[in-house]
């Protein structure tokens, strides 16, 4: 099998952000902070909220189920640490504002957990059946680890109405700044194969695609290597795609890869197409084999003022505080911080905000850098040159959605598709007239919800 | 109707005023356009306009006012339209007889005042629910502030356009006339920015 | 430590782009215009340029100060306008002319619409029709270059331009096409035409400068491709189809696109973003029309050039036009 | 019976009122429509006479002279003889008109005795753009048809508009208007000289 380390492979728009990937690209993923205290929050998935399974002053053992939800679009949560449960109460979400969250004291000898395991050498994919693989990735609470957090047994369930025939591992991590994605791909990579081989079994996948980025031509390299010392049993193909935010979006993923456009409002498994993020593979894999819950995950610490920036293996609920201040802390130019990357992230202003299954990266940005989008240069007015219609990879009019919403005019700013738009920023980054486009449109999706629900 | 002056005198001052200024029927109900942008090229024009408006106006509204007490109600705007054909005909004829080069440059526009919002709007609004004098004062105001906006325009528009005011050269000799003012665009081009400038001074918003 | 952390809406980093800067790179892309009309119409083009960039300035300014809005000079735009409609100016134009021009363009083509990125027509060619209108005789006096008539002539205290006049090859090819004949003599212009040797509007002479400034603005990606390629594409067509009809009568498609203001128009007028339509289809459609209009001017109607006019008619149907290409999303339309 | 009733209840002041108005005009009418005419024939008679010194007034000679106008519409004419203070012919006139740039352009023209120049033309009517079109109404190009041949006359961009030829020197800058001129009395001059040879008033030009 030849690979091509240059990809062909792309969708139409899209942006060319600067990568800022070297900060991180060479650290190994550590052991993160042991911290004192966890929250972990009651909803961490798209889907529905879970219930608190355990009281004020419980007991509770690493990896104990701590909330879950019978609803189907759901997933439960697991405690990362052994400890006592303090507090039931509202913490800070990214999302949601404020939110349900399980705080847990952790005990001394609680017991840290290891970054990584070995698939074992008699791993044998027969030995699951495929119901057996979607009940251990709803058991361990597994979603989508990439942002959206949609959870994967709702994924990869077989659907006698939509029968699934492409499976995607998303590779791609096109977001500036974080590398914990590249970083599970050269180290985990037999993982992420055996949690493909799982996801395509469970789904019921006739071909299994690998998606990379160009810009990382070593994970390629690694994946391609190991799926051949394997034998590759599945025909999985590494496919290498351009170089381009948002190339990671599942979406443009899909386009990218297959040819195929996902209808607007629609999700991929519709089209019969699964995507699952490289770290929610490796997840599988960890739940499938060894029966692990998700309490733990990679995420980048990373942005020029933090003093060691690089890629940790946390415990899900640890709050940002504490993850920067493992990190050493940071230096005085820091101005923002934001879960996730400088382009989809969102900035937060608590810092005590535990972080979720979906939290990939914090990254800390400087005053220059948020100075320079945001407040050196006022709003001027729009000069309809079209970059946003050109960089936006749903093929929107992002200028007029945003502007219908400035003016009150939701019924309009609907008729332009509004719904369709993925709020991927790539309109707010290009705008010469530093219109926050995305966060017109943001806005205006918030407004249509609301109205709905009053309507409703 | 106004009401804030005191007793018939100040009631009658205000009507008059009203159509001056403050219920303009060029700048402040933008009626009336058709002849407000077509024979605002020049002042004599638009000051026979104005004088036809206002011969009509007075009349329309002297005979409406005396007969508002016998008028249906859905038979009103036709007795309106008739009263004011009648004497839009007699003025067009007028003209043709005493001022025929007014006439001439006036066109379609004379009979077109049958048409000319303001009248019947007066008629509607003023005559057929007041009494004579009222009626008449109101006439005259409405009609001369009328003319006074449609001179004004004109004034603008001839001076730009010709160099001239009532036709005679009132500019320098090296001012080179700008056709376009005596042009459609001149026309709607000045009405623009007098009214923007009539709303700044009133500071109405929109 | 990250005690003022400041929160906004993703994203939070942004390509360091600005109006100014678009606006910056027009001007540098019209500067090799510049110089050729500063070469071959001398002190005319630097004081008709100075003018009309100062007086749209400065009507800016005032109207801003009127409408108690904050200035709005630093995007450059107003001298971008100003530029351009010196650029349309006939070279002997009197300095007052290019100031009611540049009042009336600023004044009435933009700001009674709300300023920058609100008015519907090209502010400069609002000014150049108006000014058009007003002193018709005026704006069809063409200079001859002051590299083929060596002395540089001024305009005389009544009004008349003291300086050796000629007809533009557009007039000359309108005569072409009343007598049926003689189109041949203007083809031999083409030369002249390209490197900007012949009368005509300030700018418009020197196909090689304005080649020159497009190249750039190409390079820098401050202009897409579409617009000026559809107006030249659709404008050569034209030109094409009645060359092979009479070639007598007509000239050639490639002297139309050299002469006049087709050029400038297809690189720096029609693209002005504000005034065109969003989408690449709809790019198409405009293009095709300025070029399209503009030759049906030149060949069917009375005037010699079309420019001016076929820019504001299209100008006038954008709305539609983006009405009618409204983009569809990359999945189809929404279901339900 | 009752719906008859219910008739005149509802529309006595408007019958009455349309006799009241119809018998005002007619009063104005009766009275002005002398006039009227006066002025029409004045102001065709001035226009004459401005052309042709020598005549005093001018008198109906031929009425009813049908000119195809093109595209196979006819219109009529009267021809009116020219005459001088003692009662000689100087000239003949008539009125002719055909499309201009924006509207009807209807003009005088006048021709020697002989009918063999022209005498020039006035504008009765038109509407053509001011500052372009409707300088046809000036002297610069109003003079060029003085003294031209009756021949078919032909417009030219470019030339020498002091000489008395049939080549006519467009306006610049409104060519279409100079054109519709040109058009015009190329139309009527033709058709009207060889009708009038037709009636015997004039000769056959040998």
């Amino acid at each position: 099998m030849v690979v091509a380390l240059t990809g062909k492979h792309t969708f139409p728009g899209g942006i060319h952000p600067p990568q800022k990937k070297a900060l991180t690209r060479d650290s190994q993923i550590q052991p993160g902070p042991a911290a004192k205290q966890i929250s972990v929050l009651l909803g961490q998935h798209i889907g529905a909220i879970c219930q608190p399974l355990v009281k004020k002053g419980d007991a509770v053992e690493a990896g104990q189920r701590i909330g879950d939800c019978d609803a189907f679009v759901s997933a439960p949560v697991h405690s990362p640490v052994s400890g006592k449960v303090k507090e039931i109460g509202l913490r800070s979400h990214a999302v949601l504002g404020r939110a349900q969250a399980i705080t847990i004291e952790a005990d001394e000898n609680s017991p840290e957990k290891q970054p990584s395991f070995q698939v074992p050498a008699d791993f044998d994919l027969s030995k699951y059946s495929a119901e057996q693989i979607c009940e251990a990735s709803r058991a361990g609470g597994l979603v989508g680890m990439g942002g959206a957090g949609f959870p994967t047994r709702v994924k990869l369930e077989p659907n006698p109405q939509m029968p699934k025939d492409n499976l995607i591992i998303n590779g791609c991590e096109c977001e500036p700044y974080i590398t914990c994605d590249y970083r599970i791909m050269l180290e985990w990579t037999s993982q992420i194969i055996a949690g493909l081989r799982l996801a395509k079994k469970a789904s019921g996948c006739s071909q299994a695609f690998i998606a990379i980025e160009d810009n990382k031509p070593k994970a390629i390299e690694v994946v391609r290597a190991a799926l051949e010392s394997s034998g590759n049993p599945d025909q999985v193909k590494v496919i290498a795609v351009k170089t381009k935010y948002p190339q990671g979006g599942e979406r443009q993923l899909i386009k990218a890869v297959l040819k195929k456009s996902v209808p607007s409002g629609s999700i991929p498994p519709m089209i019969g197409v699964v995507v699952l993020n490289v770290a929610t593979a490796a997840a599988l894999a960890e739940a499938v084999i060894v029966d692990v819950p998700l309490t733990h995950r990679v995420v980048t610490v990373t942005g020029e003022p933090v003093v060691r920036p690089g890629n940790y293996y946390v415990p899900i609920g640890t709050s940002v505080g504490d993850l920067i201040e493992f990190c050493g802390g940071v230096t005085q130019s820091a101005a923002k911080v934001v879960l996730g990357g400088p382009m989809m992230g969102i900035a937060i202003a608590d810092l005590e905000t535990p972080t979720t299954k979906t939290t990939n990266a914090v990254t800390i940005l400087t005053k220059e850098q948020i100075g320079r989008a945001k407040f050196d240069r006022r709003e001027t007015p729009c000069i309809r040159c079209g970059r946003c219609l050109e960089v936006c990879p749903e093929n929107l009019n992002p200028t007029r959605i945003a502007h219908a919403v400035k003016h009150d005019l939701l019924d309009v700013a609907e008729r332009y598709y509004m719904s369709a738009c993925m709020e991927c920023g790539c309109c707010s980054y290009v705008c010469p007239a530093n219109i926050e486009i995305t966060g017109f449109i943001k806005t205006g999706k918030i407004f249509v919800a609301r109205q709905k629900k009053r309507m409703a | 109707m106004a009401t804030d002056g005191e007793g018939t005198a100040g009631l009658y001052k205000d009507t008059l005023l009203a159509g001056l200024w403050r219920e303009n029927p060029v700048f402040r109900l933008l009626l009336g356009m058709c002849p407000t942008l077509a024979v605002t090229a020049a002042v004599k024009p638009a000051l026979t306009m104005g004088c036809c408006v206002i011969f009509v106006l007075v009349c329309s509204n002297i005979v409406v006012s005396l007969m508002r007490n016998l008028l249906r109600p859905h038979l009103r705007i036709l007795m309106f339209t008739l009263t004011i054909a009648t004497f839009v005909t007699i003025a067009d004829l007028f003209l043709k007889a005493f001022q025929p080069e007014m006439s001439a440059a006036l066109g379609p526009y004379v009979p077109l005042i049958i048409v000319n919002c303001i009248i019947i709007c007066r008629a509607e609004a003023c005559a057929s629910k007041n009494a004579l004098a009222i009626s008449i004062i109101d006439a005259v105001g409405m009609g001369a502030g009328f003319t006074l906006t449609l001179c004004a325009l004109a004034g603008v528009r001839e001076l730009l356009a010709t160099g001239k005011l009532f036709g005679a050269s009132v500019m320098p000799d090296w001012f080179v006339p700008w056709a376009a003012m005596g042009m459609p665009v001149g026309a709607f081009v000045t009405l623009g920015l007098m009214l923007g400038l009539v709303n700044t001074i009133t500071g109405k918003k929109d | 430590m990250l005690k003022n952390i400041t929160v906004s809406s993703a994203p939070h980093v942004s390509k360091p782009l600005s109006t100014r800067g678009v606006m910056l790179d027009v001007i540098i892309g019209l500067a090799p215009a510049m110089l050729a009309a500063s070469y071959y119409f001398r002190i005319h083009a630097i004081v008709l340029i100075a003018t009309c960039v100062v007086s749209c300035a400065g009507t800016e300014w005032l109207c801003n100060l009127i409408r108690k809005k904050s200035n709005s000079l630093d995007d450059l735009s107003a001298v971008v306008t100003g530029i351009i409609l010196a650029f349309s100016l006939p070279p002997a134009l009197p300095v007052w002319a290019a100031i009611i021009g540049s009042v009336f363009c600023i004044a009435i083509g933009k700001m009674v619409f709300g300023g920058l990125g609100a008015n519907i027509f090209n502010p400069a060619m609002v000014g150049r029709t108006f000014l058009t209108a007003s002193f018709g005789m005026l704006m069809t006096t063409w200079m001859v270059p002051a590299t083929i008539d060596a002395e540089v002539r001024t305009i005389a205290a009544d009004n008349t331009v003291d300086a050796r006049t000629q007809a533009t090859p557009l007039a000359y090819s309108k005569q072409a096409l009343k007598a049926r004949t003689g189109a041949e003599a203007v083809n031999e212009q083409l030369g002249a035409a390209f490197t900007g040797e012949i009368g005509g509007c300030l700018g418009e002479t020197s196909a090689l400068a304005l080649i020159a400034g497009v190249v750039y603005l190409l390079i820098r990606r401050t202009i897409n491709f579409h617009i000026p390629l559809a107006v030249l594409l659709s404008a050569f067509a034209f030109g094409s189809v009645t060359y092979l009809i009479d070639s007598e009568s007509s000239i050639s498609p490639l002297t139309h696109l050299c002469s006049g203001g087709l050029l400038m128009c297809a690189f720096f007028i029609a693209t002005d973003p504000v005034t065109a339509p969003l989408t690449r289809r709809g790019m198409w459609v405009f293009g095709i029309g300025v070029g399209a209009i503009t030759m049906l001017i030149r060949i069917v109607g009375e005037y010699p050039e079309g420019v001016m006019y076929s820019v504001l008619l299209m100008n006038a149907v954008t709305p539609l036009i983006d009405r009618f290409y409204k983009r569809i999303p990359a999945g189809g339309k929404a279901s339900g | 019976m009752d719906k008859v009733k219910y008739f005149f209840q509802q529309s006595w002041l408007l019958i009455v009122a349309s006799f009241c108005f119809g018998l005002l005009i007619a009063v104005a009418n009766a009275g002005w429509q002398g006039r009227i005419l006066q002025n029409e024939e004045d102001k065709f008679n001035n226009l004459v006479v401005e052309m042709i010194p020598d005549a005093n007034t001018s008198e109906v000679a031929l009425e009813n002279v049908e000119v195809e106008s093109g595209k196979g519409k006819t219109r009529a004419t009267s021809i009116r003889k020219a005459l001088s203070a003692d009662g000689q012919c100087v000239g003949w006139a008539f009125t002719c008109e055909g499309s201009g740039f924006a509207d009807k352009i209807k003009l005088v023209l006048t021709v020697d005795a002989g009918f063999e120049k022209l005498k020039g033309y006035g504008v009765l009517s038109s509407n053509e753009t001011p500052g372009f079109g409707d300088k046809i109404k000036d002297q610069f190009y109003r003079n060029q048809f003085v003294d031209a041949p009756t021949t078919e006359l032909v417009l030219m961009k470019l030339g020498a508009p002091d000489v008395k030829d049939a080549e006519i020197v467009a306006i610049s800058g409104a060519t279409v208007s100079s054109e519709a001129v040109v058009t015009i009395v190329n139309t009527f001059l033709g058709q009207i000289k060889s009708h009038m040879q037709e009636k015997g008033q004039i000769g056959d030009g040998n």
